[in-house]
């Protein structure tokens, strides 16, 4: 019964008719569009640029380190550039990138829905992002900031020069848009799932994007108020943090932190729903532990928000806060631990084909599996003591973020931009550069864990000599890093006209998204689709489908 | 041929510095070989069941469930472990050995400040002794920063607003760096030193050489100076409780919760006064917030601290306490000489 | 396409409602995603004011004494009388609710007003008590803050008036965001729009209103009534 | 209870009962909450030593529970709304307690 319903629903769309990116014209029909589909190729877009000033913020840097004296930049620039480079990256890149390009474009359809709950506050999300980055580039361009990513008080309220209201302005309503995501995700997913669509019929993405949402929503509110605070100090002079009055600046740490370390989840968990999702259709194979998987979600979603004070370690916290607050860092692990595990059996008897969202999501795992691992190390309380701030630390974020989340959206955009475009790209120059940036990647990052015991600390202009060889080395990664990262620019656009044409379902693989037509029409779906089948029944469909293409 | 320039490890000369690379290398062993097998096993069963003609439907077999509580379970032990280990040397790390001798720190963009008991003062280096334990107390007159010790694998931020410690054993001689690990603005990266870890006969005689007398005699002048003396005498007639033998004791409050007299508490006590009253005293004492320096601070902590010297010390314990508890007991309910807030406000009087 | 067991009943609808979006498949569907919606946000407002609280709470611990001289020094009377106020106003809203859940258009608009005035005494007597700390030299600054009748505590007090100006700051932009609503479904009630089968958006400005007032509840035995830990001393 | 439901214009699964409160439970709440901040600022003359505090919040928290469940409606909403309202006052408390988990044991000794 299952394998007629799929095999119906696999020929309902109709090539080549109208479809989202057709169906109207002209730049107000895009600035003013409320179709989930065409906000996320907003996003798609102006994240991109933000991507490629954040690289171009890290290039800098790493040229500055090639040396040991600060020679090619004045220190209050390379501060600048640590600076922005983190704040860029991690709140208009990392945080948006999946749930904002990806999830923008394939939740509703995923759900069998014509779009999300509230398309004019998803539309509004990306206003709000646009005047966000807004803020951000006028304070890049009229001088920047330099207090490092994190705001630390009482530095950035009474020491910094620079234009740190701007900047916290800019973070602040970053964050309303991210919560207006978040919003329109969860009420979308409990609210507008197609009949039949049970919840352990959903793919894990969904499941991912779901836990991702309600960390969006609880625990930006405190970076929200924090930041508010902090403005309002810098504005009347005195406030609540500053140390004259008998404020404490550790309690910024803490309200920070509480909303930052939750926030790296924000960052990975998509991550993670993109892997379930590429390895199912890549091994045509159901993911092994389908339920262990999706809870790990909600898990690492909640256990997230009991860790924070592990970046406080050292900053003044009391030794037995800290205690509680390691070993709950340990409880982390174990959910992250139970996904890598189940993706790696899930390759087993499997089907693998090693197109490249494949290739790049064996290296997320890999990549992942380091970051995440090193992250013990911090949360070793000892440990840190001593790697606490040192490049030990750069490494670790950079394997889990870089090596993670980017790698897994370069993943799922390569995964899904024939469904997005309906072109294929070129498969050859697309492996290539999945090979570059796994290669230049570990090039950059792991001297810098050598580093870090060594004892460099980060953030640091000039440095002690002996430190050098192993950032020569780290530049020369970031380098072929660069040319992986630009290879998809040149030959993902030469797709959008050159590309073979992709049909619905160029993967041979299961869910909503492939029944529909490439690119999808306006609604999604010709009518809603019921649904009868679980997550990844590749059994099913294969049967039905017969024989299916060669990929 | 260029190992010296291409370390792949740091200097180990603390006591701490080996338990703390020990760790290490019990983690690295662990997740290496975690992080090994799992990039072996994604290549291995990439390879071995890539997609074929034969193979283009994945086997549907499941391999057993128990595996799932296995990887469950074992990863769970193993970071208990982890955590326990961690725990302990950083229990060690935080807590000072009883016989330390003290520095004290003053942090400041971007420069380290040390001072010794004795008196003598440096900029961006440390003398200290090696085989004794020290303990260095410290804080900073403007932002965070961060004292780090590499080679000695420890280190600790340092607050505006309250005194922190950190400590180690050196076990080798020979010069060390010193960073600042907590970003401070411009000079961040400059914010560096060396230690110098001497023989202790060679640290005695560094100490004897000029000084401008001790920490705690300089302290005494500032007591004077501040007019501290007027209140706090050396018998119970002053206002202000007597300060010989407080250090290190357990004080009772007004609110009666009872707090230790450690650094923080008597920074606390000049700084803001009022939050913490010692029961049976009015709070009179003005605060001195803004008026001393972080340095003068620790001159006056390492007077007040001195007082604690033993002989005379035993007996001002005894009558302060007694004189406390005869004192402290009529005066405590609502006695009244206390300014009672509620008079300043406006239109609150109902 | 043909088969039934595959797409649900798309044209079995009666007519649609004018208010109804095209991307749900009811008025209930909707009302139930929006109320949700709605309460997520709330979710979020909570976490807002809580950060703040949060801090408050652990400068009260650390500083007692201040923070009762503090609460002092503040209006309890003028606190006591907006916290009537707004409770007052809360009522008339979730009248307003009920009204247009029965349908009665004036009732509604009437309720809304009400609420909408109740809320605009509430803000004026907070401007008023504003106007005076200013003068008294409470609000927070370098140049502002010019209270030190105990010059001991003074620089704990500024840290309690940061914290004062804060929260009632927040919490009067959100007042002022809600009678900016107000005003809103003040006219689309008056046109008629709302009625049993459609009055999600009342209940969703009710939410928001009773959320505001929720917060008041709180922030007024903590910024007016601090008894001084203890009791008998400063 | 002179309860009125509407949901009978409804044709979808999700519809939820639309549950029209009565008058006198709106008054009630609301002389509820008006006697609560009486006994607040009553409570908040005397001196109670140690109980100020703890008095003033239990008021405070019972107020707010009657504005949620009542004029909030939540009494006669979904599952999944308790779940939301429980839920976020749940995490508030996931921020306070460990935050004060290391201010107050900050003076602890270490032995
Ligand atoms: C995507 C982002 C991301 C993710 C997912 C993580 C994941 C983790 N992080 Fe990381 N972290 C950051 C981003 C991230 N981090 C950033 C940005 C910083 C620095 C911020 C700044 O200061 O600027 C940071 C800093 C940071 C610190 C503070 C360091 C310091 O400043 O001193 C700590 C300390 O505990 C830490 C711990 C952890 C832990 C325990 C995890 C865990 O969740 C990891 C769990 C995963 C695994 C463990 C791997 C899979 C498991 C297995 C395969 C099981 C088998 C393993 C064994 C049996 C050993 N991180
Ligand atoms: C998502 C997060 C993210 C990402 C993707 C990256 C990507 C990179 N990061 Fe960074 N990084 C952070 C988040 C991230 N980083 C954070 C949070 C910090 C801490 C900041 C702080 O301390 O406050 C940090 C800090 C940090 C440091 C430490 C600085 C210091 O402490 O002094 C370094 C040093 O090597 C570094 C390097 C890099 C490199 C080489 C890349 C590379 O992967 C980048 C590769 C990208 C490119 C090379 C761009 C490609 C573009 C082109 C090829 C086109 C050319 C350009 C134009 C046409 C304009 N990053
Ligand atoms: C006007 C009188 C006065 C002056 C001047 C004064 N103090 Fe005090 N001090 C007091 C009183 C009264 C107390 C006890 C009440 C309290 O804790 O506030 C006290 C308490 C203390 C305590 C805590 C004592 C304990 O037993 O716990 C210390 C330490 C202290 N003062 C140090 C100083 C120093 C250092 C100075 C000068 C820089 C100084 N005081 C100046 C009156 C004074
Ligand atoms: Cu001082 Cu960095
Ligand atoms: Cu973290």
């Amino acid at each position: 019964m299952s394998s007629l319903t799929l095999h119906d629903v696999r020929i309902t769309g109709a090539e080549g008719s109208r479809n989202y990116i057709n169906d109207e014209y002209g730049a107000l029909s895009w600035l003013l569009t409320k179709d989930h589909k065409r906000i996320a190729i907003l996003y798609l877009i102006s994240i991109t640029i933000m991507f490629l000033l954040g690289g171009s913020f890290a290039v800098i840097m790493r040229v500055e380190l090639l040396t040991p004296e600060g020679d090619l930049l004045t220190s209050d620039t390379y501060n600048k550039m640590f600076t922005l480079h983190g704040i860029v990256m991690i709140f208009f890149f990392l945080i948006p990138v999946i749930p904002a390009i990806l999830g923008n474009f394939i939740l509703p359809i995923q759900l069998g829905a014509k779009d999300f709950a509230f398309p004019k506050i998803n539309l509004l999300s990306w206003y709000l992002y646009i005047f966000a980055a807004a803020v951000g580039l006028y304070v890049i361009i009229t001088g920047g900031v330099d207090t490092g990513w994190t705001f630390y008080t009482p530095f950035s309220t009474q020491y910094s020069n620079t234009h740190v209201i701007g900047v916290t302005f800019a973070g602040f309503i970053a964050g309303f848009s991210s919560i207006l995501t978040g919003l329109n995700f969860i009420v979308t997913i409990h609210r507008m799932r197609a009949p039949g669509l049970t919840w352990y019929r959903l793919p894990l993405f969904v499941w991912a994007l779901y836990a991702t949402s309600v960390v969006m929503l609880l625990a930006t509110p405190v970076l929200a108020i924090t930041l508010v605070m902090l403005m309002f100090e810098r504005f009347t002079g005195i406030g609540i943090f500053n140390p004259a009055i008998g404020g404490d600046p550790v309690l910024y740490q803490h309200m920070f932190w509480f909303y930052s370390h939750p926030a790296v989840y924000i960052m990975i968990l998509p991550a993670m729903g993109v892997a379930s999702e590429v390895v199912a259709a890549f091994t045509r194979k159901k993911i092994f532990g389908y339920r262990f998987v999706a809870f790990s979600s909600l898990g690492i979603a909640f256990l997230g928000f009991l860790v924070w004070a592990h970046h406080l370690f050292v900053a003044g916290i009391s030794v037995y806060s800290a205690l509680i607050f390691a070993f709950l860092s340990f409880f982390v692990a174990v959910p992250s631990a139970i996904k890598v595990f189940n993706w790696t059996a899930t390759l087993y008897k499997a089907s693998v084909s090693w197109a490249t969202p494949m290739l790049y999501i064996l290296g997320f795992i890999g990549l992942f599996t380091i970051g995440g691992v090193t992250g013990l190390f911090l949360a070793a309380l000892g440990l840190d003591i001593h790697v606490h701030d040192t490049y030990f630390v750069v490494a670790h974020f950079h394997y889990v973020m870089v090596g993670g989340t980017v790698m897994a959206y370069l993943a799922g955009i390569h995964y899904w931009w024939p469904k997005i475009t309906g072109r294929m790209y070129n498969e050859f120059w697309a492996r290539l550069a999945a090979l570059l940036v796994f290669v230049g990647f570990n090039l950059t990052f792991f001297p810098q864990f050598i580093l870090g015991y060594l004892g460099m600390p980060r953030r640091y202009h000039a440095y002690a000599p002996e430190f050098q060889v192993l950032n020569v080395m780290s530049t020369a990664g970031a380098s072929i890093l660069a040319v992986g990262y630009a290879l998809p620019l040149i030959y993902l656009g030469f797709s959008l006209r050159f590309g073979r044409k992709a049909g619905v379902n160029p993967w041979g693989a299961v869910g909503l998204e492939w029944t529909t037509s490439s690119p999808p029409p306006k609604h999604n779906f010709e009518e809603t689709p019921v649904v009868t089948w679980d997550a990844y029944d590749y059994p099913a469909m294969m049967k039905a489908v017969g024989e299916t293409q060669n990929v | 041929m260029m190992l010296s320039d291409f370390p792949l490890f740091p200097e180990a000369a603390s006591t701490m510095a080996h338990q703390v690379d020990a760790l290490y290398a019990f983690l690295t062993v662990i997740c290496g070989t975690v992080s090994i097998l799992v990039f072996i096993l994604i290549i291995f069963l990439a390879i071995k069941y890539r997609r074929r003609p034969d193979n283009q439907l994945a086997q549907d077999q499941e391999p057993p469930a128990l595996l799932e509580a296995a990887w469950i379970i074992i990863p769970f032990i193993i970071f208990m472990v982890m955590f326990v280990w961690g725990a302990w040397v950083y229990f060690r790390l935080s807590r000072v050995p009883d016989n330390a001798i003290d520095v004290y720190a003053t942090g400041r963009q971007w420069m380290w400040k040390f001072q010794h008991p004795t008196g003598q003062r440096e900029i961006n280096t440390l003398h200290v002794p090696v085989g004794r334990p020290v303990r260095i107390t410290m804080a900073s007159e403007d932002v965070i920063h961060s004292l780090y010790f590499p080679a000695f694998r420890t280190k600790a931020d340092v607050l505006p607003n309250r005194y922190r410690t950190i400590w180690f054993e050196a076990t080798k001689t020979g010069r060390f760096h010193i960073f600042c690990a907590e970003y401070c603005g411009t000079m961040h990266s400059g914010m560096i030193g060396w230690v110098e870890v001497m023989k202790d006969t060679d640290y005695q005689r560094w100490l004897a050489g000029g000084s401008e007398g001790s920490m705690a005699s300089q302290g005494e002048k500032l007591f004077q100076k501040y007019a501290c003396n007027t209140c706090h005498t050396n018998d119970a007639t002053g206002r202000g409780p007597v300060l010989a033998g407080l250090y290190n004791t357990t004080v009772a409050l007004t609110d009666n919760s009872m707090v230790k007299a450690d650094d923080n508490y008597i920074r606390e006590s000049i700084l803001t006064p009022q939050s913490k009253v010692v029961r049976g005293f009015a709070p009179v004492m003005p605060t001195f917030q803004g008026q001393v320096n972080e340095e003068d601070l620790l001159k006056l902590l390492a007077y007040v601290k001195s007082l604690s010297a033993p002989k005379p010390a035993t007996v001002a314990v005894e009558s302060q306490q007694s004189m406390q508890t005869s004192a402290g007991s009529p005066l405590a309910p609502g006695a009244g000489q206390a300014p009672q807030p509620t008079t300043t406000g406006k239109g609150n009087q109902p | 396409m043909s088969d039934t067991t595959l797409h649900a009943h798309a044209d079995e609808h009666p007519p649609h409602h004018p208010f109804l979006q095209h991307h749900f498949e009811d008025l209930g569907q909707q009302h139930e995603a929006s109320t949700l919606g709605m309460w997520m946000f709330l979710t979020t407002e909570i976490l807002f004011f809580g950060g703040v609280l949060c801090a408050y709470w652990i400068y009260r611990v650390m500083y007692p004494a201040a923070w009762a001289e503090a609460a002092s020094l503040q209006n309890w009377q003028m606190g006591a009388i907006n916290t009537i106020v707004l409770i007052i106003s809360s009522l008339t809203m979730a009248l307003a609710v009920r009204a247009s859940q029965l349908g009665q258009r004036m009732g509604t608009v009437v309720m809304l007003v009400l609420t909408l005035l109740f809320g605009g005494i509430f803000l004026g007597v907070k401007g008023y008590e504003y106007s005076v700390h200013f003068h008294e030299g409470l609000f927070p600054g370098a140049q502002t803050f010019t209270w030190h009748e105990n010059p001991a505590l003074a620089p704990q007090v500024q840290l309690f008036m940061a914290f004062y100006f804060t929260m009632t700051g927040l919490h009067a932009i959100h007042m002022v965001i809600g009678a900016g609503l107000l005003l809103w479904f003040i006219r689309r009630a008056w046109r008629g729009d709302f009625g049993p089968e459609y009055y999600a958006p009342v209940e969703i400005m009710g939410l928001y209103w009773h959320f505001v007032d929720i917060v008041w509840i709180f922030l007024f035995p903590f910024l007016y009534l601090i008894h001084s830990a203890g009791g008998h001393h400063g | 209870m002179a309860d009125i439901s509407v949901t009978e214009h409804h044709h979808s699964d999700h519809a939820p009962t639309h549950h029209v409160t009565p008058l006198w439970q709106y008054l009630l709440v609301f002389f509820a909450l008006a006697v609560g901040t009486v006994l607040t600022v009553v409570a908040s003359r005397f001196d109670l030593g140690m109980w100020n505090t703890p008095i003033a919040l239990f008021i405070a928290t019972v107020k707010a529970t009657l504005v949620i469940l009542f004029f909030m409606h939540v009494i006669h909403s979904t599952r999944l709304t308790w779940v939301v309202v429980i839920g976020s006052f749940l995490w508030l408390g996931v921020l306070f307690v460990l935050t004060f988990a290391d201010y107050l044991t900050r003076s602890w000794s270490l032995y």
